[in-house]
């Protein structure tokens, strides 16, 4: 795309870090909603373009980060059946439940496939008549729609082996939580861009106004990241609790209508357990009961098995703004991307993983 | 999270009566998407995300962003003469 | 008299069936029809356990891969160059010249002759372009669903030049890196024949013995310290393994790395990096500063040297880490990956 | 400070997986952890491409074998040491003094860990006990169902002694054939494992690398034509193949042949024929019929050596074909068999 | 067997060859029934142990060599089917039907077990329970009972995966066509010993005394052989067309009635073609409609397919003393045990291949 | 046709309501055999083709053949002498 590399190029970037040392006068917790964010400023090291008043918090936008152990046990158990073709993001490979991960389950003969789009799983499951497929349905606001997508189609399709193990979150009831803790360092948001290509902008008024934050919408090339926390430090100064669209070009007001229509029709809202932040009311989606056929928890009648807590991780309080990764007194020796002992260590959207892998 | 990427249309593909599909070129690498959520025809930009394009690229708006960003070093220029 | 009925003669088998690994008259038939042949040579033609071979004092190198790619044919090669060419590597990464070669076959019953034919022919094709004979082999074959169609080892030798001596031990402070061309293609081709990661792409396997370069690089310019083609693992493992080997960091330029568009479309696309992707036809050469112009010279005057690049240089730091300074001047350690690489969604 | 549940910690794989072959820090691990301190030796520990070895003005032989046994695992040996063996094994068959080894390592996703260890380990042993060293090597890992747990190439590189001149070629009228043991116990004993085959049998896999006969035999006797390892396709083939290379006819005495009565057993079980089965630690020499009881004893008194036994004679005739006296006097041809010898019913 | 090694004495096979040479006053063509004998015959180079007068002509006793090539298609097009098993005995793996053989269909992806026992087949179709087992059922009377035995437990362990493509033959009725051919040279019958085992004696009996030729019942070793020889040149001489026992060890006058009880109760008389032989009436066996589940044939509605008549084996014309293998103008040349071009090539026990295998 | 070898039977399966099995030596080699056709027990030789045994074997039987093979030799002997 011919915008593609403007949004790269290092002398723009160079002008905006000034920028931003310009119009930052006090100091501020600026927290990047999503893993991917999260992933680009390590990448880029863009922390080191920002002025020392600028701290940025890696917020809890990693959908493999977020999903709790019990689920990633039941997609194990899944996996572990001899007639289940567990199909999954290659990020969600290398998760650990509570004793396995996917990649362990492969090894020892479960039949887990790799996909980069959920539609190919209703390839195979076609392709699989005398198999179970399911997919093991992970995401925010963005990929939710795409599951209901493959819902729908799976219908129209007459697919009847097809099912969804879902695990699906929703950012704001986690902004809503981390903020409202009285110890939360937070003073700004940079809202991830792509799930506001489907949400639209509504919702970040709300919050913005209620939780008394800024909000700018922000993309994740170099360029879009410091212009959104360009514009979100110029909210922060002058005390504008509203929300600013940093990222236009890819989020509309109103948003994607026809994926929330569908998101809407075959999922509804119920409180769900984010991996290192606790069970956060109607934080999250789950199958209607009206499409329950398609509800692998229900058509295996699976069970949260019982997880031991014998090991902790302390990755909700980094998401508070409370500890740096590195603090972690895990971090790099008995944690490391290798073993994770946390979700943030496991992705390369987690935060400890992305503090890992681009450390200085 | 939400890894999406910038990719143009190529050609719809009309041979299914299911989900409206295209060829979408990414820099040179051509991936089936479906783009049945985005009003987009060929030689448009939509944002794919797991194989689903999520939203067309709106170039005027990155035009738009980009005089934004002008403004900003033109005023910075400025502030810079004064404070200098 | 009365002529009773009988089958139509089967002239040959038109597969591999378990017998041509038995090690009776269908192996020989193999061997003397399809094998020999190809890879005719006296030493081969000894048919003896092993090869005999001369050598003179000196110092030889060994080295050993096996091959297990799939799909076995691939826009660029197939997995009989592949074979020859990452082994002709692997000694070339020791400053040798490369002579002889063996070559293991793992078959499974089933494989199509034609198939077989096809691969071996490429084999003789590049072990003739790379100058080394295969003068020592073996066939096995297993049954149906214990190997995938075809695996091949080969193993090297090559005699060490004089005067050279080129290990990973040797990179030092003030040497540059220098990458043969550009990176990831034949990672990203090999991907995109994958059933549901699959995508469309001209990018083709680098697949290629370096002999031109080396050859050229070794006989113009007389230190040389590290010679490695980034294989598995791509740049980052193998400039790793480097740094930690010779106790010496090592520092990248973002902006000098030569990637294809269509291998960094490919990366984003599914969330790689092409810091971590396999090369076959790459060589990474690691020599003293003042070398520097020169030698990038030589190797872009070779046939397979075009879009060599000078891409970093050895620093005396004792972290003995691989960074790399990003477009906007930062460094970044780039760290060994973990296991494969994944495909992303977030 | 509130803190949340987190995973319980894997300190390490307890299996093989992909990423043990993926070139990054797994398969780091994996050498450091199990490969290089089980074969530790100057040359690997070079962590190079390839190894560098010193040779001195001479011949060399090399050689390569591929191990698909299955299963991994039998009564006498393991995929392991049979690697090593019979890497070795062909190796004296030219003569030489064997020296160095690589191993490739093809790996089924999955494989326990302590199954590579047990093997690595025999592997390990079996190196040292043949004197030789693993200088270079590989490891690939596949998709399960892509290989059979585990295979293994070996190839090797010896020294040949000054003045032998060992090749099938040489084979002449007027020498005697030895043969060092019992034949057929190797490829019997693999046979009873199978399932629908199987039978109970106190038959032991044969393998050893027979360093010690060969080095007594020519350290004592001036002049040995021919070396041999009886292998896939049993005593016939490898005679047949002797016969047609050297242009000789060679027989045999039947009653001469030692084979062990359960091996006989099995094979009447089955219908095959002891002739024709699988051996790992046989060996066969060819030489002059006046050093014929001289190199017996030699023979005999080496530990692996101690059934070994005259069974035949090299005679010069047109026809370069294998026969044997049977025990009623007459002669009988010994064909090659063709493709695998099937069991019988009828 | 402490009598193992007795039959395979040197001294006393020289003794017989001996007692042969002097007892034999006349020439006499003898033919060895079974494929087995043919074998030995050729292992052990008997027939150079005999005086000139005596010619052996091999019979037609090895059910790998007469099984047409009709049924051999049908093997073959079974063990293409995706959800069958086909299982047979090793020696049938290579025998050629109209295009293809049993292991060039394995190595195209057909399921194709090799067994020692037709009860292993069982197992095979109890461990595979959503695969159809077919056991390719070839033999004489011999082996018949037994694989009437694995339709008795079958039944018994209620297996319903489990089927027969049978190829039997019965060996009197192939006597009395080869005998009966004007040009016969025949003049003495070796017995296959371990048909007999099953048989008991009563039906040669009847047919010495029908076609007036003597018949000795021989086993397989060395000394066995010669000592059926002997006593049928006796015969010979003697003008006696009887039967002598020359296997008493492990043929009885009724034979084994257990097995011949089960063999009735599942099979029933029909005509079959014999490979090299053509039709014969009433010369084999098929199931009895009764148990017709258990017929791959009805089962899977199998047709014979027309095969082509291109080329031509004399193996028929061997049978009957007229010819030799060696005289064939395809031995050796185009019918090699490699690629045979005739059943008599095929097995080790064929007439042509035991001619190639074991030639001076 | 019907390959079939003598067996020592060493121990009757009495597991199995099924099939009567036996264990059976053939020179060292040990395998499962199907024994219900045959009256033995162990100690027995049987003659077992593809499984299952078809009959016993009879040892005098085997001494009378010996026997009489002993009087043919007998008999050519005496030949032999009235022919020199
Ligand atoms: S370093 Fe590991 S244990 Fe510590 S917070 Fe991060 S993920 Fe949790
Ligand atoms: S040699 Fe071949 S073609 Fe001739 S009779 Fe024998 S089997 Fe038939
Ligand atoms: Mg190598
Ligand atoms: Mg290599
Ligand atoms: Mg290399
Ligand atoms: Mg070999
Ligand atoms: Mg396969
Ligand atoms: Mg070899
Ligand atoms: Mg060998
Ligand atoms: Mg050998
Ligand atoms: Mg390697
Ligand atoms: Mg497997």
């Amino acid at each position: 795309m011919k915008y593609d590399k403007v949004f790269r190029n290092p002398d723009k970037v160079r002008q905006l870090s000034m920028a931003i040392n310009r119009v930052c006068k006090h100091s501020w917790h600026i927290m990047e909603i999503c893993g991917g964010q999260t992933h680009a400023l390590a990448k880029y090291k863009i922390e080191e373009l920002l002025p020392d008043k600028i701290r940025m918090i890696h917020g809890p936008g990693c959908p493999v980060c977020v999903t709790p152990v019990g689920i990633i046990d039941m997609a194990l158990s899944l996996a572990r059946r001899e007639n289940v073709i567990l199909v999954s993001f290659g990020d969600m490979m290398r998760v650990p439940g509570s004793k396995d991960d996917l990649l362990t389950v492969r090894a020892e003969g479960g039949d887990i496939r790799m996909v980069y789009s959920p539609l190919d799983a209703l390839t195979i499951a076609q392709n699989n008549p005398n198999k179970e497929v399911v997919f093991f349905a992970i995401g925010f606001e963005t990929t939710a729609p795409i599951h209901a997508l493959t819902i729908e189609e799976s219908y129209r399709r007459k697919i009847t082996n097809f099912s969804l193990l879902t695990s699906l979150f929703l950012v704001p009831p986690a902004i809503y939580s981390l903020m409202r803790d009285k110890d939360c360092q937070l003073d700004g948001i940079l809202a991830a861009g792509h799930v506001c290509s489907i949400t639209g902008i509504e919702e970040y008024k709300n919050l913005a106004l209620s939780l008394k934050v800024p909000v700018a919408i922000t993309g994740f090339e170099p360029f879009d990241l410091l212009y959104g926390i360009y514009k979100c430090v110029l909210l922060l100064e002058n005390k504008q609790y509203i929300v600013e669209n940093a990222y236009s070009r890819a989020v509309t007001f109103e948003g994607n209508v026809k994926a929330r229509q569908l998101m809407r029709k075959y999922f509804s809202l119920t409180n769900v357990e984010w991996r290192g932040l606790g069970t956060l009311p109607l934080s999250g989606l789950c199958i209607r009961d009206k499409y329950e056929q398609y509800d692998a928890i229900k058509r295996f009648q699976l069970k949260t098995s019982h997880v031991k807590k014998e090991r902790f991780c302390v990755s909700g309080e980094i998401m508070k703004g409370k500890m740096l990764p590195d603090t972690c007194i895990h971090f790099g020796k008995r944690c490391t991307p290798e073993h994770p002992l946390g979700a943030a260590m496991v992705s390369s959207e987690g935060v400890c993983s992305a503090f890992y892998r681009y450390k200085v | 999270m939400c890894l999406a990427i910038p990719g143009r249309i190529i050609k719809k593909d009309t041979s299914t009566d299911g989900l409206t599909m295209a060829k979408v070129d990414f820099g040179g690498v051509i991936k089936d998407i479906c783009i049945q959520w985005v009003d987009a025809s060929p030689g448009d930009y939509v944002l794919a995300h797991a194989g689903v394009a999520i939203t067309k690229v709106d170039e005027n708006e990155a035009l738009l962003t980009l005089q934004d960003f002008e403004k900003i070093g033109e005023y910075l220029d400025n502030m810079g003469k004064n404070e200098i | 008299m009365k002529y009773t009925q009988c089958s139509l003669p089967k002239s040959k088998y038109d597969r591999i069936i378990l017998g041509h690994g038995g090690g009776g008259k269908l192996t020989q038939s193999l061997l003397s029809d399809l094998f020999f042949p190809a890879f005719a040579n006296p030493f081969l033609n000894q048919q003896h356990d092993g090869a005999i071979l001369p050598v003179h004092d000196g110092r030889l190198a060994y080295t050993t891969d096996s091959f297990v790619v799939d799909p076995l044919f691939f826009p660029g090669g197939n997995i009989g160059d592949l074979a020859i060419n990452g082994t002709v590597n692997d000694l070339l990464c020791c400053g040798v010249i490369p002579h002889y070669l063996s070559a293991g076959f793992i078959i499974e019953e089933g494989l199509p002759f034609d198939i077989l034919k096809k691969i071996i022919s490429s084999m003789a094709k590049a072990a003739q372009e790379a100058n080394v004979v295969i003068v020592t082999g073996d066939t096995k074959v297993v049954e149906r669903g214990k190997c995938d169609k075809i695996f091949i080892n080969t193993s090297g030798i090559g005699v060490v030049r004089p005067d050279t001596q080129i290990s990973p031990l040797n990179a030092q402070p003030g040497d540059v890196i220098i990458v043969s061309g550009q990176i990831g293609a034949h990672g990203i081709c090999i991907l995109s024949t994958r059933d549901n990661l699959g995508f469309e792409t001209t990018v083709k396997s680098d697949t290629a013995s370096l002999v031109d370069i080396v050859e050229n690089l070794l006989s113009g310019v007389p230190e040389v310290h590290v010679i490695r083609d980034p294989t598995r693992g791509g740049l980052s493992s193998t400039l790793n393994e480097i740094a930690s080997t010779a106790h010496v960091s090592i520092e990248l330029e973002e902006e000098q790395i030569p990637v294809s568009e269509a291998v960094c479309s490919a990366c984003e696309l599914l969330g790689l990096d092409p810091l971590y992707i396999a090369n076959e036809g790459i060589m990474l050469f690691i020599l003293p500063g003042k070398y520097a112009e020169e030698a990038l010279q030589l190797i872009r005057n070779s046939p397979h040297g075009k879009n060599a690049a000078i891409i970093g240089r050895v620093i005396g730091d004792e972290k003995a880490e691989l960074s790399m300074k990003t477009s906007f001047g930062r460094k970044r350690i780039i760290d060994m990956v973990s296991g494969e690489q994944l495909p992303r969604i977030c």
